[in-house]
């Protein structure tokens, strides 16, 4: 077992670290030109991609100690992942560099985008490792760097807030994680995801703790992907958090949480593959209904709680919270085709969830204020910025022709070839629910006619050209989404089933 | 001399005035005397009437001329094969006659009108409507086929409607249009279904084409009963346009309008229209349909007779006699006097126009004074309208050498004879009632107006004889009074030629067992079309020993009737008031109408605007409540009904809270903002999953 | 001339004309306005050339060799796995006679609307631009074929109207447009499940001899084209048909609107400003029909004939219960929204029928009352403009002082009330003669004919109301009509006039397609009756 | 004199969880909180090492502890800086007052 000759599979890993030690060094050194470490991050990023890239495609064990029992598996779904985190890491830099809350605090850059590149680093070994432990670990990774993030701004009292919470639930639910694995451990003496489904087949009888170990490393999985019951700290820290941050917690690190949970409940539980692309898996554990209870309660409990918020940011994380449900939902058909649903859901959420953030930030960098009510008339005012918060928002609420629209179409098409007409139905009101306040938002800024404070926005070319590539995918997807769609079956494979 | 060249010139006739119309109505502002080009437009129409007219009898005595031409059609269809509507022009005797009485009267109204209306702010707009009046008119008597009969049909309706209420600023007036259309359509409405059964039995609107599949045996849905349910679905059009029992409500009212229009439309033409559709129709009709028709003439002859007695409106008087003279008509086709029938109504035409425009002259002469009360002496002040009226009169009242005299005793005779026949006894005496307090009422008319002393000085002074173009209609109309132009013998029409070679013997098409005995084929009966032969052996027996008795009866009662008026109101030999407080009740009855207007929108009026605004409240609170009575079930009704932005907006948020049961509340009750809490709640629900899936 | 684009051209042309009022400097309001007018009335003219190389023998409804104007080529296409089979998504457009009719109506509605707009005062770059971009969502409506693209046009429309009512409208406007559009996105949602259920009930083979899932509607239409285990495949023996069916009968219904879903609008006319009102009712009420004939008729056939009783005696409700409530109104233009209710009734009972003459007069109902509606409501919008009220009390008398406008609004009236010589009659006549046709609906069609009086009723009572009687002196200083509203009301009187005295072109133009569709629903019942057997 | 068995550790884990979560829901002060989670760590630590010892699975569990307890460290390390942070700006750590976010 020579893992050097492994390395070449973790090239982006590796680029990132370095990209990480490059910053802090530089930061070190050149103490005042912290300008240039967004552009070395967003560098590294545009490196790390390059890489990704190249790699999509390879289904190669990483780190084997035998056969069939590797720490890493690099296959099309982590890259995938990869490739959102990265798209969406570099939107993030992207917005850091505008933000007023980072600028706020002048000298302290060099932490802001190392710790950045330490979540990315996290949620890599999070959505292609294959051993419960390096779950355990990248995942701890990951979060760390964000519980500081979550506090970056250290004088303001939402900030610190939001990451004392963040830090003490996370943990706890960690922990929590932590001792489902020992149990599981326990009960079959491995960590390694495949050697456990190969020990689960010969397993003849299944008892309580089994079921119980699972339900505390689901909890690990869902404060990740912020589904009910371990949502609770989402709106807060999201809230709290600065908006890059929440931007990024709400589309990155779920997408890691996505993939390491299909990963596990692929790769525990898998006994065959049936035509039509439906899994069969072990009988242990009824997976199926607990999603689908949990994703229709998630996206429920989301969308009634978002109608009443008046704070756009935490409605947006109400949303958000929805929006993993619909998703979860899509994990929950435990298909090929609910997967490839699941992958194009991402893609598309990425953009217009990011949009809608970066929308909110800069209008708040103006008005300082994420409140509902401080929107009236800005359609007016604003009349750029306003349209393509329109645009986003009715994306979210899943409207042709935006790109919304197709990864609702396509989550539906996996309920509906399912036979889960009922769950789509429950969807589909849910959807018609959510209506409402994305609405408000538009009627605030477009229906009152309110020109008492006026507010005008000059936007940098930079901004003005990331919106740009944040606006164009969502329509242009929804009315061209062949390659989306083609590439995200592709990815749909994980090694070894 | 060809058919076609009829069938032409009938076009002509019909569409020249539309031309009319359309050049008046919109010129009418620009050229104050486009009107003279409407009038220009009628004497051609009545020219080529009088055209057809002559060439019809003289040249094609006996023959039908029928021309058509496709309207629209859908093609083969799967259900009903293929169908096309067609439009078409029938012209047979009735057809030129009555064109000739539409064409004439018309124009004759269109020429009194130009003094009449002298000075009116609208004067070229009130031609125009003439013109259209005209053309649909026209259209009623031409058609072939029972859709376009519907279509102008409605399109005289609406020429009514803006001729009644021509003087919209009168909020009576405007009344008066609205009723006159929508009772109409209450009638048009049954013959609407008669049309809807007629077109899904026969797969067309054709007259002839009905009448052949009639004789041929095909019945709507196989049953007699329903081809009868049809006849009086179709009359039932007849019973609003002609204004009979129970919806004759709106003639008197349609008085509004300005008199010449009165005596062309709601006296001499429109109003007969009714009858001239049973006339068209009458070959479908079974007895049963028939007897009913007779019962509804019969009453909307008496009713009307009786209201008219003590009416002071000198045109309210003629109008409820219109009523009654059409309810004759009605019940002469109900007993199957189908020749007298027609017969009457071309009389009636011309006596009732000359009277309207007559009294048109009185309320000219008066300045628009209508009240008799306020008249009186005016025959030395205006003798040749006097005098037309009177022989107008006696034609009406059915006096030897008038042509309301043929007519009506025609009629009388024949109710005789159906009464003789089938034991219906009721209609003749009904009927001679009806013309003694025809007589009388009409004389009372002529006393109270035109004789005695004058009772408003002031205007009386100012009365004077109408100008030439008013006084010539009333002249000529009274001159076609006369008996002289229908037959040789004053007391007998039926060797007349109108009776006896201009209108021909109508056909039975409904199935024998349907009919009446006396319209059954006897042994002896001598047709080369057995089946359609109309009058058995033994009903002409019956009109031959009806012919006398019916004669006398009636010019006795007739002559009683205007004796009694003499006594009453001119030599005074009954003080009338006296006699009025004797019978105050029924007084009282029939000078408020029978109280009809009074039921009607106590009952339909009221009734369909109550349920109307109950619907518009059911609407406004229960559906949309329900819909959007998020808030009225969850929160109070008092907030429901408060705004409804709340509702919507809001109380859609709450029902879906509410709609998750508790959980909507829940939802923020646990996001406290304690991360123990949150921990807690992790811990638990983990237990709770444990507990669903174990 | 045929393979020139001439559908993708009159659909999208609006949405070039929303790109160039984009650009256009705020400042430049005439420019903006008639831009908008010069782009609806190029639209007339491409109508007008269709209309002049339409092949008025061919037929449609579900065989795409007589669509005429086809465009068809591979919209999306993803092969792929085994386990999805290939999704194949068409850009599909085609017209027949069903479709044709509302093409024209589009057309000429948006243009007079177009020109009805030119008063709109506040922030006009955005309301053209969302007035151009609706016109696009209600023309690809009536040209697409595929259900997909019908979808997407369908809902394109929804976000224009929310702005259109909701920033331009009266003073309960947010209430009216989010009503509006809740009731609609309800609709919708049933709309695409059905849609997505379809998708998985229906294979289309292509040229190369595969099958693939597809969204084509006249591929759905072939009862050929079912596959086994669809869950809307009449093969599967626990079919959800019905289900479907009634899910996307009220998906359409609340856009026609049909009782009891009618209660959006009320409150969307009455708030909308006239021109949207106008287009409201001339065209997105139609919609909800024409998708009931296009979709539901030929895809269910079978079920169709089970409820037509039902869809009839809806029909019967909606004409006689709207005609009450529209007695009721106080408000001019409340009124005139509830006649809409009671006339598209009549569309109803005609659908109902399942005979030629119903459906014919069905869309030519849709046709004519696309017409007579809109001018009703610019009629209230004149009248508004001057008096800035619609309280029908408070008016009298304005026939003397507005003679020329109180002449078209009794030829707008008179033609709601279906006189002959009027486009109205023709249309009522023959959904009657249908309703009466057809022995199941027969008794509610004649109970229906009792609209006719009603509708005669409230009708003339506001004509009285308004314009008869003593003039009320506080209006004394009204204005009659302008140049523009003479532009507006002379064409559509032209058009009412013309079909009341001659239907003949516009039945011609749907006489084919319509006994096409009958025949198909007949054929298409038998086969569904025997697979009932098997 | 009993030998210690598997379920003497178990036992012993099962307890420290336990006083962990008791620990973490009803202190109040932050620092006790994440003393609390330690208590976590630690029991799942004792699980690992049992079971790797008495199961014959070789030195995986030994190995897996040592990572978590470097883990342990680090995290309580930036938790008590946040911890401090929270304390300089609302200068408490009592975990009930910190609830300015909520709905």
């Amino acid at each position: 077992m020579n893992f050097t000759s492994d390395l070449f599979l973790i090239y982006p890993e590796i680029v990132l670290t370095a990209t990480l030690i490059v910053v802090v060094l530089f930061d070190l050194i050149f103490k005042r030109s912290q300008a240039w470490l967004p552009v070395l991050s967003l560098a590294g990023i545009l490196a790390a991609f390059f890489l990704v890239v190249l790699q999509f495609g390879t289904n190669l064990p990483a780190f084997e100690y035998s056969t069939k029992n590797n720490l890493l598996s690099i296959d099309n779904l982590s890259t995938y992942f990869k490739g959102i985190i990265l798209i969406s890491s570099f939107f993030v830099v992207l917005f850091s560099i505008f933000s007023s809350e980072v600028k706020s605090c002048k000298d302290r850059h060099g932490e802001y985008y190392s710790l950045l590149i330490g979540m990315m680093i996290g949620m890599f070994f999070l959505v292609s490792s294959n051993d419960l432990i390096l779950i355990y670990l990248s995942m701890e990774l990951l979060s760390l760097s964000s519980y500081v993030l979550a506090g970056f701004v250290k004088n303001s009292i939402r900030n610190s807030e939001a990451s004392l919470k963040y830090v003490i639930y996370g943990s706890v639910s960690s922990g929590i994680m932590l001792f489902g694995i020992s149990l599981l451990y326990g009960l079959t003496g491995t960590t390694n995801l495949n050697e456990i489904n190969t020990i689960l087949r010969g397993a003849s009888t299944i008892d309580i703790t089994f079921i119980l170990s699972i339900f505390m490393i689901l909890a690990g999985f869902g404060f990740k992907i912020s589904v009910v019951p371990f949502h609770f700290w989402t709106p807060d820290v999201y809230e709290g958090a600065p908006i890059t941050i929440t931007a990024y917690l709400s589309v990155a690190s779920k997408a890691a949480g996505f993939a390491v949970l299909i990963r596990f409940i692929k790769a525990v539980f898998f006994s065959g593959i049936s035509q039509g692309g439906y899994w069969n898996l072990l009988t242990y554990f009824d997976w199926q209904s607990v999603l689908v209870l949990i994703s229709i309660v998630t996206m429920t409990l989301g969308n009634f709680s978002a109608l009443w918020q008046d704070n756009l940011k935490r409605m947006l994380a109400y949303s958000s919270i929805a929006h993993a449900g619909y998703i979860l939902l899509g994990v929950a058909v435990l298909s090929d085709q609910g997967i490839t649903a699941v992958l194009i859901y991402f893609a598309i959420y990425m953009f217009m969830n990011l949009g809608a953030f970066l929308i909110v930030m800069l209008i708040a960098n103006k008005i300082g204020s994420e409140n509902i009510d401080d929107y009236k008339g800005l359609g007016y005012s604003i009349p750029f910025l306003g349209s393509v918060l329109a645009i986003f928002l009715v994306s979210l609420t899943g409207l042709p022709p935006t790109a919304g629209f197709i990864a609702k179409l396509y989550l539906f098409i996996a309920l509906v070839d399912a036979k889960m007409i009922v769950v789509a139905i429950i969807a589909l009101l849910n959807t018609v629910v959510s209506l409402y306040y994305y609405i408000r938002v538009l009627k605030n800024m477009y229906l009152v006619r309110d020109f008492s404070k006026p507010v005008h926005i000059e936007l940098k070319p930079l901004s003005f050209i990331t919106i740009l590539l944040l606006v164009i995918p969502v329509l242009l997807f929804g009315v061209y989404f062949t390659p989306i769609v083609d590439f995200a079956k592709l990815s749909i494979q994980i090694l070894g089933l | 001399m060809d058919s076609q060249f009829l069938i032409n010139t009938s076009l002509y006739v019909l569409f020249l005035p539309l031309l009319g119309f359309v050049v008046t109505l919109l010129l009418g502002k620009k050229v104050r005397s486009i009107y003279l080009f409407e009038n220009l437009v009628l004497i051609l129409t009545f020219i080529a009437s009088v055209f057809i007219l002559y060439n019809k009898l003289a040249n094609f005595p006996d023959s039908k001329i029928v021309s058509e031409v496709q309207w629209f059609s859908l093609a083969n269809t799967p259900i009903f094969g293929d169908i096309s509507v067609k439009l078409g022009i029938m012209i047979d005797n009735i057809t030129a006659m009555m064109l000739f009485v539409v064409a004439l009267i018309s124009m004759l109204v269109h020429l009194y009108s130009i003094a009449y209306m002298k000075g009116d702010e609208r004067y070229n707009r009130y031609f125009a409507y003439l013109g259209i009046f005209t053309f649909s008119m026209n259209g009623i008597v031409l058609t072939h086929n029972i859709l376009m009969m519907y279509i102008f049909w409605e399109l005289v309706g609406l020429s009514s409607y803006l001729l009644i209420g021509f003087w919209f600023e009168k909020k009576s007036a405007a009344d008066a249009c609205k009723k006159a259309f929508i009772v109409n359509r209450v009638g048009d409405i049954g013959m609407f279904a008669g049309i809807l059964i007629l077109f899904f039995t026969y797969r067309t609107f054709s007259f002839d084409e009905i009448f052949n599949s009639i004789s041929s045996g095909i019945l709507p849905f196989n049953s007699t009963f329903w081809l009868s349910v049809t006849g009086v679905l179709l009359f039932c059009g007849a019973i609003g346009k002609s204004a009979q029992f129970p919806l004759h409500v709106w003639l008197p009212d349609a008085m509004e309008g300005p008199t010449p229009v009165s005596a062309l439309i709601h006296a001499a033409t429109m109003v007969a229209a009714g009858v001239y559709l049973v006339i068209r129709i009458f070959g479908l009709l079974t007895a049963d349909a028939m007897l009913f028709i007779a019962v509804i003439g019969m009453i909307s002859s008496f009713i009307p007779a009786t209201i008219a007695l003590t009416q002071n409106d000198i045109k309210k008087v003629l109008a409820y006699s219109t009523i009654s003279q059409l309810g004759y008509m009605i019940m002469a086709l109900g007993v199957g006097a189908y020749q007298f029938a027609f017969f009457h109504l071309v009389t009636h035409a011309f006596f009732k126009a000359a009277l309207f425009l007559g009294s048109g002259s009185v309320i000219h002469a008066m300045h628009h004074e209508q009240d008799i009360r306020y008249m009186g002496g005016l025959r030395k002040k205006m003798p040749l309208t006097y005098w037309t009226f009177v022989i107008s009169s006696l034609a009406i009242a059915g006096i030897p050498l008038t042509s309301g005299f043929l007519s009506k005793d025609g009629i009388l005779a024949s109710s005789l004879a159906f009464a003789n026949l089938t034991g219906h006894w009721l209609f003749p005496i009904t009927g001679f009632l009806v013309a003694l307090l025809t007589a009388f009422y009409m004389f009372r008319l002529i006393i109270i107006t035109f004789h005695g002393e004058p009772k408003d000085h002031h205007k009386f002074e100012h009365a004077h004889e109408s100008p030439f173009v008013m006084v010539m209609p009333l002249v000529v109309l009274a001159t076609l009074s006369i008996f002289v132009w229908y037959t040789p013998n004053p007391f007998n029409a039926d060797q007349g030629w109108v009776l006896s070679k201009w209108i021909e013997k109508p056909l039975l098409h409904t199935p024998v067992d349907t009919r009446f005995d006396f319209m059954k084929p006897d042994s002896e009966g001598t047709s080369e079309i057995k089946e359609h032969i109309i009058y058995s052996s033994s009903y002409t027996d019956a009109m031959h020993h009806a012919h006398y008795p019916a004669m006398f009866i009636s010019l006795f009662v007739a002559l009683s009737g205007i004796l009694l008026a003499f006594i009453f109101y001119h030599w005074k030999k009954v003080n009338v008031d006296t006699l009025t407080e004797k019978i105050k009740p029924l007084y009282t009855f029939s000078l408020n109408k029978w109280y009809f207007d009074e039921l009607y929108d106590k009952t339909f009026v009221n009734g369909t605007i109550l349920l109307s605004k109950a619907l518009g409240w059911f609407d406004l609170k229960v559906i949309d409540g329900i819909v959007n009575s998020a808030a009225a079930v969850t929160k109070s009704l008092a907030f429901f009904i408060g705004n409804f932005d709340r509702i919507v907006i809001d109380g859609l948020v709450n029902l879906t809270a509410y709609l998750s049961g508790f959980f909507g509340l829940l939802f923020r009750r646990i996001q406290t903002g304690k991360v123990q809490t949150y921990i807690v709640l992790v811990i638990f629900s983990i237990v709770i999953l444990l507990f669903i899936f174990r | 001339m045929t393979n020139f684009p001439l559908l993708s051209l009159i659909t999208f042309l609006p949405i070039l004309g929303m790109i160039v009022v984009l650009l256009l400097p705020k400042k430049q309001e005439i420019a903006i306005k008639s831009l908008t007018i010069v782009i609806t009335a190029l639209q007339v003219v491409l109508a007008i050339i269709l209309l002049m190389n339409y092949n008025y023998s061919l037929g449609g409804i579900n065989d795409i060799k007589s669509f005429q104007f086809i465009e068809k080529f591979r919209w999306i296409e993803i092969t792929g796995f085994s386990w999805i089979g290939k999704i194949k998504i068409d850009y599909f457009l085609g017209v027949d006679g069903l479709s044709m009719p509302m093409v024209l109506l589009t057309a000429i509605v948006t243009f007079i609307a177009a020109i009805s707009s030119w008063t709109i005062d506040k922030s006009i770059k955005g309301y053209f631009a969302m007035f151009l971009l609706l016109d696009t969502g209600m023309m690809g409506v009536f040209v697409a074929l595929d259900f997909f693209l019908f979808y997407v046009f369908w809902e394109l429309m929804l976000l224009p109207m929310y702005f259109l009512i909701g920033i331009w409208g009266g003073p309960r406007r947010e209430y009216a447009a989010i009503k509006f559009f809740l009731y609609t996105l309800l609709g919708s949602v049933l709309i695409l499940l059905v849609m997505i259920g379809l998708y998985f009930s229906s294979m289309e083979t292509l040229a190369d001899g595969s099958r693939v899932f597809t969204f084509n509607m006249l591929e759905m239409m072939n009862p050929a084209n079912y596959t086994v285990g669809g869950i809307l495949s009449p093969l599967n023996p626990n079919n959800l048909r019905f289900i479907a069916y009634l899910g996307l009968f009220i998906g359409f219904a609340i856009k026609i609107p049909m009782f009891p879903f009618h209660t959006w609008l009320p409150d969307a006319h009455v708030e909308a400003p006239t021109a949207i009102s106008v287009i409201l009712a001339g065209v997105l009420l139609k919609m909800g029909t024409y998708g009931i004939l296009r979709i539901s008729y030929p895809i269910f056939p079978e079920i169709t004939k089970d409820l037509t009783w039902y869809i009839a005696l809806f029909g019967m409700i909606n004409i006689i219960y709207g005609a009450f409530c529209a007695m009721a109104q106080k408000d001019f233009k409340k009124l005139i929204a509830y006649s809409s209710v009671s006339h598209m009734g009549y569309v109803l009972l005609g659908m109902a029928a399942l005979n030629t003459m119903g459906i014919s007069g069905a869309i030519l109902q849709m046709f004519n009352h696309g017409t007579i509606t809109a001018m009703l409501f610019l009629i209230v919008g004149v009248i508004y403009d001057r008096a800035h009220i619609r309280d029908l009390d408070s008016f009298g008398g304005l026939g003397k002082q507005m003679p020329v406008y109180t002449g078209f609004v009794t030829v707008a009236f008179f033609a709601a009330i279906g006189l002959p010589g009027l486009s109205g009659f023709i249309s009522e006549a023959l959904v009657f003669l249908g309703g009466f046709g057809n022995d199941i609906t027969r008794v509610l069609a004649v109970v229906s004919t009792l609209g006719i009086l009603l509708g005669a009723g409230y009708m003339l009572w506001t004509l009285q109301r308004v314009f008869l009687g003593p003039l009320n002196e506080k209006w004394a200083s009204l204005k009659d009509m302008d140049f523009r509203e003479y532009a507006m009301l002379v064409p559509l009187s032209i058009i009412i006039i013309f079909l009341g005295i001659y239907p003949g072109p516009m039945l011609n133009l749907m006489n084919s397609s319509v006994n096409t569709m009958i025949e198909f629903i007949e054929k298409a019942q038998t086969f569904y009756q025997t697979l009932g057997t098997l | 004199m009993v030998s210690v068995g598997l379920t003497h550790f178990l036992v012993i884990s099962t307890l420290l969880f336990s006083m962990g979560l008791y620990a973490i829901i009803t202190r109040k002060n932050a620092v006790m909180v994440l003393m609390g989670v330690e208590l976590i760590l630690n029991s799942a630590n004792i699980n690992f090492i049992a079971f790797s010892r008495f199961g014959n699975f070789g030195y995986s569990g030994q190995l897996i502890a040592l990572f978590v307890i470097v883990l342990a460290a680090a995290e309580a390390a930036i938790a008590l800086a946040i911890v401090l942070n929270i304390y300089k700006n609302l200068s408490t750590v009592n975990v009930d007052e910190v609830d300015n976010l909520k709905d």
